[in-house]
């Protein structure tokens, strides 16, 4: 893995992308958490700056507090570290669609540039490319959370021009058309990348590149979308990963790693 | 009429699950009832309509044997490895024979199980908003509320043939208790016809505490003791996920050939899920992680 | 942010009751939250749509002091013992004054407080076969399914402004745990803008089992302890039900005299719950069972 | 209470009720359990011949075995030996509805002759004579027991021309009216009174005598009725309770009476 180092401390992409999108969570902050790197995120947040940020995972675990992080979205950890368990169509019904989720935090496997995004198939549906798990929890965690975090690097191929399906909805086709469509929550508020951090624009809605990484310019951010990149006119740089950030990320992987071989 | 419910898990897929049935073995990352997808394969029951939430690998195995003609689900994968290649190979390739997918959201599906369970014909969801699945999937339509006029996904309730589950402990009567991540099995067994239920143990009492899921007896057509039946996944308080063995499912059912060497020696070659067991830690013994 | 969640009854009332609003105070038949009641009474709350699938004492008593314009509900009596004098009082005669009904079945207003929890505008259930309340209330609609053509009722969610319920124990962050009948609570707290919980105690750590009813601190707006705050209902595991003062209060509350003198001593004359409890042990002590 | 005594032992009418509603309990019925009487049947019958007949109570009890009758549905004592104690959602949604209860067993203020009930009010429904406690459960179990029985002590007011309201649905206006009204369960199967036994004709429904208990007439019967009683040709006589089926009854009340009272 390509590694930057504009601070005192070398770094990768994904560990920059991690810990910018841990930055975003705030301490007391419901957050509904996808598996993978949403999840890093999440309990990076929780061990640094936001220790009272509540993790809700789909399999019914509210207020986890894992020590290292899961492989899947029901690992047992979660359950015996969270406030409550329970039922899947419980956490679906009173707790995502009951409103009381602040941030739902997903990765894709593509995005357009309403940040609407596709984890269902590459090529057409009925004869796919490649098909892809599909669904999950996404469409409506990307409805009914009041706004939506979305990780995932960026290239041409994870930023189409296009996507080949819509799964879970961003901000439609852009203006007003998610809150006419009839959706609860504001939709995804930021995208980060492993190259920077985009925004919706406030009216049309259309992603806008408004941060680049440490030693990332936004000519690489326009070659790695598939589509014309609004950037904003004053593009910040984001802060590199403090040393505390590394080290916590790393230990948390280390740890991962250590119980997930001793597990078995 | 309570004691025979316990039998073994042979004669329990025996008596109950048919070719071309709808059937659901649920679980929700844990406690997912392998032991019984493999006898559904060593009795050779073809033409399944599969229901599940997340298939995983046991999902793989049935559709690479060619159990399922069809698969109604809302996410398919190997959790926290990747792709399910025999999945894909079905969808992709028809291979070995074509799949039919019935695709929803998760939040859908648990919304459609607990319509089963409540005998309700329909479920309503906030759901699919700015989703392509409706444009394939005609079982997800709109309905109207009588009271504000606003628009709400629908989608028909699930109400399977047989569904499966696996527990932790059931008692000698057959009332059955599991915990931790209890998932969307207690509507996927109430919302079913009849409901199979594999367990790690028979105990004498069920030590639940008074708000715990329990399924009575009378409320479940079979019972099987069977430990370590949710091997690969997990049983919580009984055993850890064998991540080593689903990391190694993925070069396993990467091609055709290496899966159904793997499933005949270790399925279709062993007579039931303790021999299964066995042959894999042998294998384990000689090094490779699961017996390929 | 959490521990400040913690306070009086007094003052978790004074700052979310409103004149006017939809209150719902639930229990079934268990941890029914009468201090709570007897609180918004002494805060001379009035005006109130009153919410609640089984009506008893507590509500009798707000009904009877003009506390409620309205109520909500699917079967109102005084458990084991026969009629609310109260409640019949203000419908049959409009005293204190009139009580506007809104009725409806358990079975439906169960699946009302589903929906509201669940954010839905309405609630699907089979019900209301051969029942007359229909034709009183325009609430009761009817909804067809998009699949099979079945007609079946439909009854708007119900979302009070603020649900009082009651709990055995809360943590110091003020988490809650309620094991037991759990009855509508959980479904009745998160249905509400604004939940307040009152409990038997507050404890270093919820000694929860895994799958346990926990309301978490966060989708709650205050915890206030109230030790004993269910009597004359029952907390299990601290207290049964004082089933004497169940079968006096029918004496009491069968004359307006008798009710109002009550009240005004025991409920108004008291400022707290510890004053009430004390209050009636004595008058218990003085021979007369509920200390007319 | 008068007492009839045509058997060894002297009972009263009400002994005679419960003991009838009892003995209709089978072994192994999963029972959904109204209170008061049919509460007491139902432990009777458990006390007797159907120690596996399940009771279930709408406060979300299963499998309740209490040693004493309840007060409430929501006794300690009916959660704490039940097989499993769910939410009240629940206990109507997937239990009720789900259509896994084989008798439902209620009590009614009033009932007419297809078994319809009223529990609501005495008079116009909104100008009540009486208001009574209201529905409850009753309409649904009525609807969605896969069959109901009833139990109702017989006279001119409780057994009137035409009911003031009707809030549970037995047989509507009888015949197929009910299975046209999308009912699920067959209805009222069996009515129990303190002076015989009724059944729904097989063709018109309409409630009649097909037994009288012991020292009560057909007569008795009819005058107790407000509408012109339906008489099967042959008339069983209600064999007495047994000395064994009234000692259990007693002990049951005797052992309730000593509980409720220990408890205050």
């Amino acid at each position: 893995m390509a590694t930057n180092g504009t601070a005192s401390v070398d770094y990768t992409k994904n560990e920059m992308m991690t810990v910018a999108a841990a930055r975003l969570l705030q301490n007391g902050t419901v957050c509904f958490v996808g598996i993978g790197l949403p999840s890093a995120a999440a309990n990076l947040a929780r061990a640094m700056h936001a220790p009272e940020c509540v993790l809700i995972y789909e399999s019914g675990t509210i207020g986890s507090k894992p020590d290292v992080l899961p492989l899947s979205i029901g690992d047992g950890e979660l359950a015996e570290t969270a406030d409550a368990v329970v039922s899947v169509p419980e956490i679906f019904a009173y707790w995502l669609q009951g409103g009381r989720v602040d941030v739902g935090f997903l990765g894709a496997a593509q995005i357009d540039r309403f940040a609407n995004i596709n984890s269902t198939v590459i090529g057409d549906y009925e004869h796919p490319k490649v098909r892809l798990p599909g669904a999950g929890g996404a469409p409506e965690i990307a409805a009914n959370a009041k706004e939506v975090y979305i990780v995932i690097e960026q290239g041409p191929r994870t930023f189409p021009a296009r996507i080949d399906f819509m799964t879970s909805g961003g901000h439609l086709d852009g203006g007003d058309a998610r809150a006419k469509r009839g959706a609860r929550g504001a939709g995804p508020t930021v995208v980060i990348t492993d190259l920077g951090v985009l925004k919706p624009d406030p009216v049309t809605k259309e992603l806008t590149l408004v941060a680049v990484h440490p030693g990332v310019t936004v000519e690489d951010a326009r070659k790695a979308t598939g589509w014309e990149l609004k950037v904003a006119p004053h593009v910040e740089t984001t802060p590199s990963p403090t040393p505390q950030e590394l080290a916590a990320l790393r230990e948390l992987h280390a740890r991962t790693k250590a119980a997930h071989a001793a597990k078995v | 009429m309570t004691s025979s419910k316990i039998g073994t898990l042979r004669d329990a897929v025996a008596e109950y699950v048919r070719p071309g049935q709808t059937v659901a073995l649920e679980g929700f990352t844990h406690l997912i009832p392998f032991a019984a997808g493999h006898e559904i394969i060593r009795q050779r029951i073809t033409d399944l309509n599969l229901i599940r939430m997340t298939p995983d690998i046991i999902y793989d195995q049935m559709i690479g044997m060619g159990c399922a003609r069809k698969l109604e689900f809302s996410w398919g994968g190997n959790p926290g490895v990747g792709s399910l290649h025999r999945f894909r190979d079905a969808v992709e390739k028809q291979w070995p024979k074509p799949l039919e997918l019935q695709e929803h959201a998760h939040a859908d599906m648990a919304a459609r199980y607990k319509a089963g369970a409540s005998q309700l014909p329909f479920a309503v969801l906030r759901g699919y908003i700015g989703n392509d699945l409706p444009k394939y999937n005609t079982n997800i339509r709109t309905i109207t509320c009588p009271f504000t006029g606003e628009e709400l996904a629908a989608t028909p309730a699930i109400n399977p043939d047989v569904t499966i589950v696996h527990a932790q402990q059931a008692d000698r009567r057959g009332n059955v208790y599991l915990w931790g991540i209890v998932g969307i099995q207690k509507e996927a067994a109430l919302a079913a016809k009849r409901a199979i239920v594999t367990v790690e143990e028979i105990v004498d009492e069920l030590d639940a505490p008074m708000n715990a899921v329990v399924l009575p007896q009378w409320a479940i057509a079979a019972v099987a003791p069977v430990p370590r039946g949710a091997h690969p996944s997990y049983a919580h308080g009984y055993y850890q996920r064998d991540n080593a063995f689903c990391k190694a499912w993925d070069d396993v059912a990467r091609e055709r050939e290496t899966f159904t060497a793997w499933m005949e020696r270790h399925v279709l070659g062993t007579p039931d899920h303790a021999a299964f067991l066995h042959m894999l830690r042998q294998a384990q013994h000689d090094s490779t992680a699961v017996g390929v």
